[in-house]
């Protein structure tokens, strides 16, 4: 089976989440993936990586976020990784609402979780979180919606 | 980002990705239409919105409850189809009045 | 001064190709370089990447080439990686018209120095290669050309 | 791509990006006409193309030395002007005739 590795490691900047999302729409386009999907796997790399940039690094640009994106013929893996504060409850973390900084929404795991097929977070307080999400490939030809 | 103001209505039309790059932008806008200027009835208008995240979904939640205690009102209108579903899972739909198209002054 | 790092490192496809460009493009973009400089920083880092990948690795798509950007307020260095065959003599290889490839026109190196203020290439052979691109970023409002 | 066969000429229109990743495409799509087909002269139309880099060159230049000693030809039409200097450095030019676009059947 052919793959497809890319890994992109990026100052902890604003605009770098444009660029993360732009190559995560590359690599998903020419997987052919239908553009609901690949939408979806936008937002979801957004929110990863601005999370990285917001919550693990504070926002500090001197730091680095590094994405992988591992697509196989079946699946598209997408870990977001920072070096950063680390979360120290991943289950309060995860749900609806929940959120450490008053202005913000809560909404970034339930995002992650409702877009992609598969959510995993690894995380250590002061030295970083991993977030990993898979999204299955659907090899058939569009039928049911 | 084009902006208008009619009938001391805020007329606000979002255009390309609103994310964490320049969310905040778009908030000191506002907040500065509601502090300044004293605007109450802001019209968000998104049909040439091509994405948005929760750090946009956000801020435009924030300038909804910023809003309410001053009496005023914030709507959004014209939500492009491929932002239906984010809309949906966000919750907004059931706090803030969406407009379709021709209820928009 | 602002800095910006990325490095994207990438299976030896030919599919990848697009996806340095593209990045490179979007980098640039930001940076507001104007549409031409645009256009041959997406030559520089085409030609370069090819050569990774087709001379570099034999079009094994194993392999891994790395780009990496650096992007201050007024200048872009852009190096390509790889850990291939290497160049046994760097000064011919960069001569016109000159590729071990009958069916290459040998024109890959010309164009990166054209393009680019300033070309360097460093390779060692069963080692690899590291080609080093730097383009300054013109600050002044465009007005003698 | 679009192709169009007229008066024993064959007309692509190339799209989109040249490069490694598919100029080997056109290389067999080209090769196979001149030597399946019998094609001897083949304009390749440009406007629609929005990059090209070496690879891409040498695929054209590589086909044009092939029509010769056959007695075909090979002309360039409608180079997009963002692609005039990469054009002119790789010296295409002073071999293949370019077609301004009124020239062109
Ligand atoms: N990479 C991270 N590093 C540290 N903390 C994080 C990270 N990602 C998420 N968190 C924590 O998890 C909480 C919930 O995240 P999320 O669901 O994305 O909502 P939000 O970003 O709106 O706060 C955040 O408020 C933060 O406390
Ligand atoms: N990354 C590389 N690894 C090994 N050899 C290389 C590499 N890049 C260039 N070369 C050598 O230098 C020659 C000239 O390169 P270039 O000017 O790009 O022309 P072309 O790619 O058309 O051959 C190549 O034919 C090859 O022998």
């Amino acid at each position: 089976m052919k793959v497809n590795k890319i890994i992109l490691t990026f100052s902890s900047l604003p605009e770098n989440v444009t660029i993360a999302r732009m190559l995560t729409s590359a690599l998903g386009a020419q997987l052919n993936l239908p553009l609901n999907e690949l939408e979806e796997l936008k937002v979801s790399v957004s929110e990863a990586v601005s999370n990285a940039i917001i919550h693990g690094y504070n926002n500090n640009p001197d730091k680095f976020v590094t994405l992988k994106i591992d697509a196989t013929t079946d699946k598209i893996t997408i870990q977001v990784i920072d070096k950063g504060r680390g979360i120290p409850n991943i289950k309060q973390a995860m749900q609806a609402s929940f959120s450490t900084d008053p202005e913000r929404m809560g909404l970034g795991f339930i995002f992650m979780q409702s877009f992609m097929d598969k959510l995993n977070v690894e995380s250590e307080i002061d030295h970083g979180t991993k977030v990993i999400m898979v999204k299955h490939i659907n090899t058939q030809p569009p039928s049911s919606h | 980002m084009r902006k208008r103001i009619e009938r001391q209505t805020l007329h606000l039309y979002i255009e390309g990705e609103l994310d964490m790059k320049n969310a905040n932008d778009l908030k000191s806008l506002i907040d500065m239409e509601i502090d300044k200027k004293g605007i109450r009835i802001i019209v968000l208008h998104m049909e040439d919105l091509q994405f948005i995240d929760s750090s946009g979904l956000g801020v435009i939640l924030g300038r909804y409850k910023k809003l309410l205690p001053l009496g005023g009102k914030l709507k959004i209108s014209n939500v492009p189809p491929h932002l239906y579903k984010i809309m949906e899972l966000s919750g907004l739909p059931k706090i803030i009045e969406f407009l379709p198209k021709k209820e928009v002054l």
